[in-house]
């Protein structure tokens, strides 16, 4: 169980989840990074402009 | 002055490629050449017990995640490539000088650091990657080096801002050299004879396409790597350059057979002719329109 | 004008090596940077399944037996090597080029082709050889970059009368460099403070030898890779470089330590000096000098 | 069986003799490459300045 860093929304990291991962908030529908899984912890994922690189 | 991109992949002849660079340069043509590497560094990747890690990023596009191990890889891949061309060449008598991009600062990049990777239906964020894009060229340098006759030879590598190595892409790399030097025409050599209508019908070739049309054809008829030598044309245009040609580098006299007319034509302003003979090419572009 | 040799094998220190050249740079000094790339060609070729193949001559020399496969394995090994010091530099804000000696053919060798080997009591003949030997360097390419603030970093590699790639011995390269350029000094680093009387016991350092008693010291002390070195020096002398120093690349400001008197001196004409504070160096030798 | 192309001596290449070996011609001395074993031919070896390189 952890928070949305946007609205402070509880959020429930579903099974399987994994580190790195990009879910999105439940409530506000922001998109979120999970950054470690214990204790569960969620940052804003970055925002990668639509890149077409090597 | 015209900019050649040898393409990395598919199964392009270098040895007539480099025949077709020396007989343009000994006609007086001002010539830079860009090359890839994917092919040498997937097979360097393997043997070295690191295969590539393709990923595909949300809106489809395929990247290959560079952390600083395959940073490494991929420099040493490039640099062969970049090296055999030249050798290549100078035993045709051409002065070639071999240069990546973090050579006196030469190509300077914007690192991503980051990937979005999309893993079945999960997304994922893949940090320490040193995938870059193009920012800018140092029209400077290589006019230094193109006045005193030799010929630039450009590996896919840029410099960001911290002073670090970065993969960038071979076409967007030509795309910048291009519009830095202001080229006459920006030739994309690849494993196709040019943009197909449907894909591999090489009897659907589209031999021209104005300039202003050219985001509606990516649309309708460009994937994959070749979704990306369209961008790198559309770029180039971008910057000033008048004629962007995708053409076959698999045959004999590549860049001669694409300048007489075998191959898709982007255009800017879309004037009605179809061929640019070569021997219209202004030979050596004077070199105070070099900037 | 200083010439510094940054030796392939040994445990060097690139990143001190590389902050110390960029302090010398920033102090106004001009410097030419020639590398090796041994370490990292015994690592790539045990990774590549291609195992070095060091022959012995009938005088004792070690040579590395270089095939076509062996070369294009060295162009990978010292090209990575090359674009790692350049990147650092670039990092430390020094404007470092990274160039070979096949572009703009910096470097002309001569191809050995053959190899004599001892292998026990037989003599071999070893053919398809691509080690060669360093005839001339391009002292204009390397000044034009010089004088445009550039910092050429230069990995072993020549380009051949028939114009294919050699795999060249560093320190030569360097002496060739240091002469063609006319340097103030040519200092090569390695991993011991300079030549022992009787290695490896660092004690019995050889501070200083006149240029003429060189050959003599070469016979008494040198073995192996240092002699080597000692011919290279040799050859720098010859080329009218006054000052060879030879300084232990392991330490922090290895350029900076040798320059203030730790290390071998071999100096042409003998004069009683010890030491040559970096300080008395002349900072920018006027870009006249500069041939 | 083979003849010194310097001097035409008639020499015995001993078993054991491999390709690309360097032998001396008992009668004339000078060096012979073994170029090939059957039929066993011999040329003038290299001459290859001493050299040192990497």
């Amino acid at each position: 169980m952890t928070e949305c860093p946007e609205c402070g929304a509880t959020i429930n990291l579903p099974p399987g989840t994994e580190v790195g991962e990009i879910i999105t908030c439940p409530d506000c529908g922001v998109e979120l990074e999970v950054v470690s899984l214990n204790p569960p912890s969620l940052e804003l994922a970055p925002q990668v402009e639509e890149d077409w690189g090597e | 002055m015209l900019v050649v991109k040898f393409g990395g992949n598919g199964n392009l002849n270098m040895d007539s490629f480099c025949a077709d660079v020396a007989f343009m340069v000994r006609n007086g043509y001002k010539l830079a050449v860009v090359h890839g590497g994917s092919k040498e560094m997937d097979a360097l990747s393997e043997k070295l017990g690191k295969p590539p890690l393709f990923v595909t990023t949300p809106s489809g596009f395929q990247s290959r995640y560079t952390d600083r191990e395959t940073l490494e890889i991929f420099i040493m891949a490039v640099g062969k490539v970049n090296k055999l061309l030249v050798e290549k060449l100078q035993k045709l008598g051409i002065n070639a000088i071999g240069l990546s991009g973090l050579d006196g600062r030469l190509i300077r990049g914007k690192r991503k650091g980051v990937i979005i990777a999309q893993e079945g239906e999960k997304k994922k964020v893949l940090k320490g990657d040193y995938g870059g894009t193009v920012e800018e060229v140092d029209a400077k340098l290589l006019s230094l080096l193109l006045e005193r006759g030799y010929t630039p030879v450009i590996a896919p590598l840029a410099l960001s801002e911290e002073g670090e190595a970065l993969n960038v892409d071979g076409d967007r790399v030509a795309a910048a050299v291009a519009g830095a030097l202001k080229a006459q025409a920006l030739l994309i050599l690849t494993g196709v004879p040019g943009l197909l209508r449907n894909f591999p019908d090489e009897s659907t070739l589209i031999p021209e396409i104005p300039g202003e049309k050219l985001e509606e054809y990516i649309e309708l008829y460009a994937r994959g790597r070749m979704k990306k030598k369209l961008l790198g044309a559309a770029e180039a245009l971008r910057q000033g350059v008048h004629l962007v040609i995708l053409a076959d580098g698999r045959v004999e006299n590549p860049i001669r057979r694409a300048l007489e007319g075998h191959g898709t034509f982007i255009k800017q302003g879309g004037e009605g002719w179809t061929t640019l003979p070569w021997k219209m090419l202004t030979p050596a572009a004077s070199t105070e329109s070099t900037p």
